[in-house]
């Protein structure tokens, strides 16, 4: 072992194990399946498959309990992304993951690169990206450190997603305290795939080339995955240089050359390298095939001098895939890439002995069984509690709050939370048309691309009230998968199938892995009741700052399809002088509403109820009224209630409205309350009375509201006018709140 | 008629401008690759938008150096129809077909919105038909489309009627609020002293099929057809 | 060899990012600062080469620089 | 009085610019270049204060670079 021991490596011991993330019995656990102590590139290797971000150890048992069978589903959760059926042979291929702790280190290039590797892992199964959305949390923004990372998270997913040449047609942001010093960043993208053109990570054929392309390994993020598996704290600066810099312009030539080269028969299987590098795409391969593969590291295209087999294994530079080639097409798949301009090398081949072996100047430096180590990786049934804080919130009685008189001040300041108020300052940062696909822009309940070899659109969502999955987790998580599905609905698509990304505090600690396994309850039956099955997705635990965590924030992303993509509703009113009605049951919710944050200050009591019978007849209802374009627009009723909902409506065409109710609740709680299964649907004269049959058909409770009139919005109960406000006062507010102070 | 559309490594609207010529106005279209020289017989050349080489020097300054745009300038100097969108206007300035640069915007923001513009220039082969002063919408989406000339230089382009588009408001007025990234007399588009070269920071192509909400943008490439074919 | 070319804009076009920055760091209590003008520097490599002056000061003009906007400076190192 | 803050990326950190623009010149028959870096200059127009050169250090840490990736050095001129 001369060339291993020219690059002067410590020998590994329990202290050297530990300080790469691994804990005692995982070390011994590792002794146990090679038989033998590792060497140095050994454990780094091990310690980053086994970290929480690669291995999922804590999460696995519990995510095995999601549905992921159903009748569109082409590719289920363990490639790199998901797959479903859209229209024949057209898929959509899509998943999001997260880029929490990167963007909070180096918001631009944190946020990019998470945009970056989430285009790979979808352009790596054959899919081109056409759209991409992102959810971010931060904190609020009375902080300049926020409005610094919000700056750069956003300019960061511009510079990456508009160079490359994907729309980023929607999202969401929510701002709270809990996300100050640890910021969400979750990334999603969608490509389309004919059916037969799938591609897989697979490594088989025994003496098959393996292939590296894409851009030079650098020192860039080594060991970033261990660092996603740790709680955030002081030391966390000194890990700075983990920072990856992202290079679009390389992306999309990667992009546009793997996908010449898919045309063809040249390849095998192919896998980007996120997470762990080479590392994880390696053992991947090799385990997903039960097969082996050699690594001549020597051949990997370096950018620094002087780098080593541990610093190429871990290295997470951006912008690289591994491929497994026909053995006689290697000059084939050359060719295409040297036509992109990228680096190629020929860096292994593959083997049938169930090893990866590494290789230095023709020297073996390291040998570990790919499939034991991917396979029998540690795997944690860690116990859960449920916290006090739950029934300290729970012990709220509305009725008890404070009344206000002032009601039309009230839907001001709601229209100014900065959870409510418009996003234009961020969506306007990205280019959501390129593409010339987007039907419906950022500011809809859903966003919706048509695909030109087909009549049909895509509709996608991304959802999550993490205030809900505070006061209840199992709630919460059913409400995120049920809102984004409404809200895909609203727009007359069926609600097809969820991927989603899981941003979680630390699972070490039993009330945090109680939040998650009662979200994680909660999506499930969500997903049961809609049938829209879970097809990938992402944990990310440990996002918790000095012993703090952040909300449970169970992220979760719709994709449904409209039949024709013509008929395509969007949530602005549209004409005067139509019918307003409100369709679903209002129960009077307040709760862990947006009102009370916003007028009371207060977050408490319990998420307003799940009602999944309710919310599939709503679905239903209004995939089917679109379709026979009965309906002039619909927007559900969601954060801040029927009043927030209805105001929006008038913005974007200034039309006004007036409503009217003949209720017996407070008022505020009429105008406010966040109850689930509503919506408000705009109908022409001409159409309503086939729209009351088609409600009635359903089973859906409804009320005709009023009318599509002025440039106010009316809202009266029992005669009485609860609400006079003018649209363009209303507008400006909603437009400015954000805007206002990012200046 | 034969249209090519330019495809730089970094381009990203080169799809978006084939699809509108060949699909919406069934043209025959083809893809002319930057590494090469030959232009396949075309009489219309777009540089379409993007992020040429990644824009990593000055926006479209890369793309000014590769060997199609040899025969584009040449082809250009000989009264061949050339339309640069967006990035493809940055390669034009680059070149020197076109007067003028496109700095970083006022607000050193990306922005992608719908703007209005006011026609300026009915004369040339690409806008015959829009009507003298008609208001049209259409989309921009650029980190760098703020247009600079000297104040020479704009004399000159005024004079020459070489001005196409302005940025302008719902009503047409070119005051400042209407100009979303500071460009000199709220110029969005030129044409060259001859008029067969129109370089635009909006999009055309984004606005130009029916399912989109907005068919502003379809005249640019009907002009050009017509005028091709000898039409108008 | 190490050469550098600095090119900054000239003086009569307007800076916005000069400008934002001059904005922000009054906000931040650097009063002191009068104006900020930003530009770039090119750090070249090169190898040998006959008429290298020459040759980057060409490189230059046709493409590290757009000499309609921008004025440039050729310093060559060690 | 007139400073100037260079701010250029760390060595070991990616310049996807430098590189761009290395091909690009390699295609462009400059092939004497082995190696292009991409940096900034900010030229500051200020005042006599106190502490001038602990506020400009301060002001390059915090707003001119960002110490993560990119590291810089000052040159105070006439
Ligand atoms: N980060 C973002 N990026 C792009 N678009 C966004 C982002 N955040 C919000 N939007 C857009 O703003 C609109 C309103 O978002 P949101 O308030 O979350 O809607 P809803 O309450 O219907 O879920 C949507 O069209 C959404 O796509
Ligand atoms: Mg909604």
């Amino acid at each position: 072992m001369s060339v291993y021991n020219s690059f002067n490596y410590p020998d590994v011991d329990e202290k050297i194990a530990k300080e790469m993330g691994l804990k005692t019995e995982e070390y011994e656990l590792a002794k146990k399946i090679l038989g033998r102590n590792p060497n140095y590139i050994e454990i780094g290797i091990i310690s980053s498959m086994w970290s929480e971000h690669c291995s999922y150890k804590s999460s696995k048992i519990h995510l095995k309990k999601l549905p992921t069978q159903g009748k569109c589903v082409v590719q289920g959760p363990g490639e790199n992304a998901g797959i479903i059926e859209i229209d024949g042979d057209i898929c959509a291929c899509f998943k999001v993951e997260s880029h929490n702790h990167p963007s909070y280190i180096e918001p631009y290039q944190g946020a990019a690169t998470g945009v970056g590797g989430i285009l790979r892992d979808v352009f790596t199964m054959g899919a081109r990206p056409v759209a991409a959305m992102n959810s971010l949390r931060f904190g609020t923004l009375d902080n300049d450190e926020t409005i610094k990372i919000m700056d750069g998270v956003v300019a960061g997913i511009a510079g990456y997603g508009n160079c490359f040449g994907v729309p980023t047609v929607g999202g969401e942001v929510f701002f709270d305290e809990c996300y100050q010093k640890n910021p969400l960043v979750n990334a999603f993208a969608l490509g389309i795939v004919k059916k037969d053109k799938i591609f897989l990570a697979k490594a088989e054929g025994v003496g098959n080339p393996i292939i590296y392309v894409g851009a030079k390994t650098g020192r860039d993020g080594i060991h970033g995955a261990t660092m996603a598996s740790e709680e955030f704290s002081a030391d966390s600066e000194s890990k700075r240089p983990n920072v990856q810099i992202g290079d679009p312009f390389k992306e999309k030539l990667l992009l546009e050359a793997c996908l010449e080269l898919m045309k063809n028969e040249y390849i095998i299987g192919i896998q980007d390298m996120g997470a762990a590098g080479l590392t994880s795409s390696s053992f991947e391969m090799a385990s997903k095939s039960g097969s082996g593969v050699k690594l001549y590291l020597d051949k990997v295209p370096v950018r620094e001098k002087g780098m080593t087999p541990y610093e190429i294994m871990l290295s997470e530079s951006q912008e690289r895939m591994l491929m497994v080639a026909k053995k006689g097409f290697e000059e084939k798949v050359i060719e295409i890439f040297k036509k992109w301009d990228l680096d190629v090398a020929i860096i292994g081949e593959v083997t049938d002995d169930g090893f990866v072996r590494l290789f230095w100047n023709g020297e073996e430096v390291a040998f570990l069984p790919a499939d034991p180590l991917s396979n029998n990786a540690p795997v944690y049934d860690r116990p859960y509690k449920k916290p006090e804080y739950i029934e300290d919130l729970r012990s709220f009685s509305p009725l008890k709050l404070k009344k206000i008189d002032d009601l039309n001040t009230c839907l001001f300041n709601l229209l100014n939370s900065q959870n409510i108020a418009s996003k234009r300052w961020v969506f306007e940062q990205y280019d959501y048309m390129v593409r010339t696909n987007t039907v419906v822009i950022p500011g809809s309940d859903a966003a919706v691309i048509r695909i030109k070899e087909s009549r049909k659109g895509i509709a996608l969502s991304s959802d999550c009230n993490p205030r809900y999955c505070y006061v209840n987790p199992k709630k919460g998580g059913s409400l995120a998968v049920v809102e984004a599905a409404r809200n895909v609905a609203m727009s007359g698509a069926k609600p097809l199938a969820i991927t989603n990304c899981l941003n979680f505090g630390n699972p070490e600690k039993p009330e945090i892995m109680w939040q998650f396994v009662e979200a994680l309850e909660g999506m499930k039956e969500a997903c049961l009741a809609l049938d829209t099955p879970v097809v990938s997705g992402n944990v990310s635990f440990y996002n918790e700052t000095e012993g703090k965590g952040v909300y449970p924030t169970p992220t979760i992303v719709m994709v449904g399809a409209i039949d024709d993509v013509k008929n395509t509703l969007k949530s602005s009113f549209k004409s005067f002088n139509s019918h307003i009605i409100v369709v679903g049951k209002d129960k009077y919710e307040i709760g862990a509403s947006e009102y009370l944050k916003v007028c009371h200050n207060l977050v408490a009591g319990d998420a307003p109820e799940v009602e999944l019978d309710a919310e599939k007849k709503l679905i239903d209802f209004m995939v089917d009224a679109s379709g026979r374009k009965l309906l002039n627009s619909a927007h559900d009723i969601s954060e801040g209630g029927f009043a927030v909902a209805l105001a929006e409506m008038t913005f974007e065409n200034e039309i006004g409205c007036e409503v009217s109710f003949n209720e017996d609740v407070r008022d505020d709680f009429l105008l406010f309350s966040e109850s689930q299964a509503r919506a408000i649907i705009e109908v022409s004269s001409l159409n309503l009375e086939k729209v009351e049959e088609l409600l009635k058909k359903y089973g859906l409770f409804y009320m005709i509201a009023g009318k599509t009139v002025g440039n106010f919005i009316s809202i009266r109960n029992k005669g009485r006018k609860i609400i006079d406000v003018n649209i363009l006062a209303a507008k400006y507010i909603y437009e400015n709140a954000i805007k206002g102070k990012m200046q | 008629m034969k249209a090519g559309v330019v495809v730089f490594p970094g381009s990203n609207c080169d799809h978006d401008c084939y699809h509108v010529l060949k699909h919406v106005l069934e043209v025959d279209t083809v893809f002319l690759w930057h590494k090469e020289r030959d232009l396949k017989g075309v009489d219309f050349i777009v540089l379409p938008g993007g992020f040429s080489y990644g824009d990593y020097l000055r926006c479209g300054a890369i793309a000014s150096h590769s060997e199609i745009i040899d025969s584009v300038v040449e082809f250009a100097e000989k009264g061949g129809l050339v339309l640069g969108i967006c990035n493809g206007f940055q390669v034009l300035t680059e070149t020197r077909l076109l007067p003028g640069a496109l700095l970083r915007n006022r607000d050193l923001k990306f922005i992608c919105k719908n703007v209005n513009l006011v026609v300026s220039n009915v004369n040339t082969p690409f806008t015959r038909f829009y009507t003298p002063g008609e208001i049209i919408k259409i989309p921009i989406a650029h980190m760098d489309g703020n247009y600079f000339i000297d104040e020479k230089g704009l004399n000159e382009l005024i004079e020459n009627e070489q001005v196409v588009f302005r940025y302008c408001s719902e009503t047409g007025e070119t005051f400042d609020d209407a100009n979303p990234n500071g460009s000199v007399d709220n110029i969005a588009g030129i044409v060259n002293k001859k008029g067969n070269v129109l370089g635009m920071m909006p999009h055309p192509e984004r606005c130009a099929e029916e399912i989109l909400g907005n068919m502003d943008g379809f005249h640019i490439f009907n002009s050009v057809k017509k005028y091709l074919k000898g039409g108008i | 060899m190490k050469i550098k070319v600095y090119v900054k804009l000239k003086e009569t076009v307007l800076d916005p990012q000069g400008e934002a920055i001059l904005q922000s760091a009054k906000r931040n209590g650097y009063d002191f600062i009068d104006s900020v003008r930003v530009g770039k520097i090119f750090e070249l490599e090169v190898s040998k080469t006959e008429n290298l002056n020459e040759k980057i000061d060409e490189i230059s003009k046709k493409m590290l620089a757009n000499p309609i906007i921008e004025e440039y400076s050729i310093e060559v190192g060690e």
